[in-house]
Formats: C-alpha cells, structure tokens, sequence
C-alpha cells in the first residue's frame, strides 16, 4: 500500500510504470486516473480542500478493506489538492493481481470509497461564480452494492 | 476541544477551527451548543442531513458520544475522486 | 480507437501517458496491463500464436462494440505475440471516457472479450515439458454476463 | 480455398495452411472430408467441441455455409489477454 496525498503533480506514466515495476508474480494490474471536467465551458480552476491528518489515515483505512477483501499484490493511492485546471490530473489509483478480476474490482471499490468517505471537498471556480460540488445520491448508492 | 470546519461549513462560520470549551455528551449537544452561540452558527448546522462529522479523524454519527474525543469535525459530504 | 497487435515490447508509462495526453474533456482513464505469470517456478517462457489479418480485425469488432455500449472518449488496445518471458507484459487496454463507471465497465468489457474472442492461444514453454494453456470456462461465462 | 490451423491444431495436422480444392457445401461438410483424408487430420477433428472455426476470417460455426469463402480457419478456444 503507497497512499500519497499532495499538492504537486503526479506524472501518470511514470507512476504506473514504477507501480508495475515493484509487482512481482502478479498477472494484471489496473490504474485509475482522475482528471478535472470543464462541465460548463467556464471553469477558470478547481480548490480541492482535504482534511489534514484525517485524510491519509482514511485513505489507509480504505485500502487495508481492499487488500482484505481481495487477492492484491500491491496497490497505490495518490490524491492531489490545492488549485486544480481544467484537464488536470486529480488522482489515480493502483491495483495489482494475479487475476484481473480482483484488480479491476480493488480499483473500482477504492475509487467508489474514495469518493464519498475520503476528506475531500471540490470548488469549481469560474471568472464569475464559484461553488461546492455536490456529492451525488449514486456516489452513495456504489457505496451499497459493495456492502451487500 | 479543537472543533473543526471544512468547504462551505467553514465558509459559512467564517474560520477553519476553533477551541471550544465544552462538556457536551455526543455531537448532537456540541451541535446545540454552537447554534444557540451566534446566526452564523446556527445557519450553518440548521440541516444536519447535509453535514458529516468526524470525531478524533474517524467518521462518526450525530448521536455518538464525545467522552474523550480531543477533535471534532463538520463538513458537507466528501466529493473526492 | 488505436489497435496494435506486436512482437514488440511495450512501455506502458508512455503508453499510459500518450493515451491520456490525446483525450479531452474526460473525467476518467482506466489502463488494465496483463503480465505473463510463472505459476509453477518453472515457465522458461511464453509462445503467443495469433491469426494474422483476422486478429487486428476482431479486436477492432471488440472496441467498436464497447464504443456503442459506452460514452468511450477514447480507447486503446496493444497486444504482444511471439516470444515472452515471465513477468513480461503481454497486452494492455485503455479507455477513457466523462464517467469512471463507463471506463472501468469499457476496459473489464474489453478484456473479457479480448480473452475469449480474439484469436491469440498461449503455449507455456518449461525446461522439460510444454502445452498450450486451456481456455476457462469461467472466461466464457464472464462474456455471457454482458449479453444479459 | 486456403484453409489455416493454429496452436495445437496445426501442430497435431503438421502445417499452418494449405490449399484445398472442395466443393463442401458447409464447415460441417469440410471438416469430414479433412477427416477422411489421414489419421492425424482425423485425430485433430476428433472432438468438435474442442474447436473453433473462423470463415473469411470471422467466427462461425460448423454448420455455416461455405459458398463464396475464400478462407476457412481452425483452432481451439482462444486464450489471450
């Protein structure tokens, strides 16, 4: 497990290919990566807030749940914060194992956990206007269906 | 205690955190105390359905008790990702 | 759509990076990279056949598919043939598209079907013994689940 | 009309292609004159289930037409990714 929360850039390429490069024996492995949308055509940048102390600790959290409940060899978590533009990577994560269900399942339930239980909150500012992303009732709901 | 605000929650009481010297027994109390403080308080916790809160980092309930905690924080729910 | 179908390697950071540099306007990228497996400590290497002409052809039939199932921004699929060895890279798939359910739903799509539908066989070659390594049914049943 | 194997079934016939002259009217018809030709085409016939065909280079089934095809390809279940 490699949890990173900072301020700077991640190099997606270099970060996959590093990730790859410390798994041994593993068949598949799955990356994730989020970037920010210009819904409106109007978006000057993203303010991603988080909570300092509490966020790596319930990233952790997150990732120890999903080497528990699948069969991983590794995995890695980086979330960004700070000014965000348009088309700028966010996050990504990592996952790999010997079969490439479980990787696509870790990776898809950490970002589903991540989304809605890790302490980030986004601010879309535009030249006139700025506001708090919602959280939406299906980030909530992916949530479920992992629980049943 | 160290109370703290995030997003809009800390936008709308106008700072980050705060010590608040208290003896309430779960969130709830500590909730009910900060409204009857000030409007701007009161505006801000006026829909619990639209807050979380954490105790010493954990995600916790409105009802869970504070006996202990050093920290406690409200904020809208998380949009990471 | 990029297809490529190699005896050559890959580098799956550039890869990575290159695919993500061509999208815009995408919320979401998902990469899946398959890595060839020693399971018993034995495997000298791997021999991948393939049908040439019908393979680049079938695998373009796959992500057309997964472009008029999903909102794909974009999609990418390199797979290997000729001589690996263990824990060498055989293939990847990336899809990006605005939401990350439709790129991880894309990607799993496209590797199910990869699996099953394009026509590679894999020979597992050991000191002292060889064979072709058996289709599982559990890869067949994986395809039913998307024509439910 | 070229007629391919691949994996196992080229290994078990010996070659990779060949021409053969037919006039099968399906897949079905072409495979048992493959088979009465030699043990070890007969051999790697033996199973059906164990075999996939391609028509013109697409996926087909043994009880397709073969009118028009150019090419007509055998092999087991594919295994990549």
């Amino acid at each position: 497990m490699d949890i990173r929360v900072q301020e700077a850039p991640f190099d997606l390429g270099r970060e996959a290919s590093a990730f790859a490069a410390r798994q041994t024996g593993m068949g598949a492995i799955v990356t994730f990566t989020g970037i920010v949308r210009d819904l409106g055509g109007t978006l000057d940048h993203m303010q991603i807030e988080h909570y300092p102390g509490m966020t790596e600790k319930a990233l952790r959290a997150i990732a120890e749940d999903a080497h528990a409940r699948w069969d991983l060899g590794g995995s890695l978590v980086i979330h960004r914060h700070g000014r965000l533009g348009p088309d700028d990577m966010i996050m990504m994560v990592a996952t790999s194992s010997r079969h490439r269900k479980d990787a696509f399942e870790a990776a898809m339930f950490l970002m589903d956990y991540l989304k809605s239980r890790a302490p980030f909150w986004k601010k879309e500012v535009a030249a006139d206007a700025e506001g708090w992303v919602a959280a939406r009732d299906e980030d909530e709901d992916a949530l479920r269906d992992w629980q049943r | 205690m160290d109370v703290l605000y995030f997003a809009w929650v800390r936008e709308r009481i106008g700072l980050p955190r705060e010590k608040v010297e208290t003896s309430a027994a779960t969130v709830g109390d500590l909730v009910a105390e900060l409204r009857a403080r000030e409007a701007r308080y009161d505006a801000a916790f006026s829909d619990l359905t639209a807050l979380r809160v954490a105790v010493d980092q954990e995600l916790s309930d409105f009802d869970a008790p504070l006996s202990g905690a050093r920290e406690v924080a409200f904020f809208p729910p998380m949009t990471g990702g």
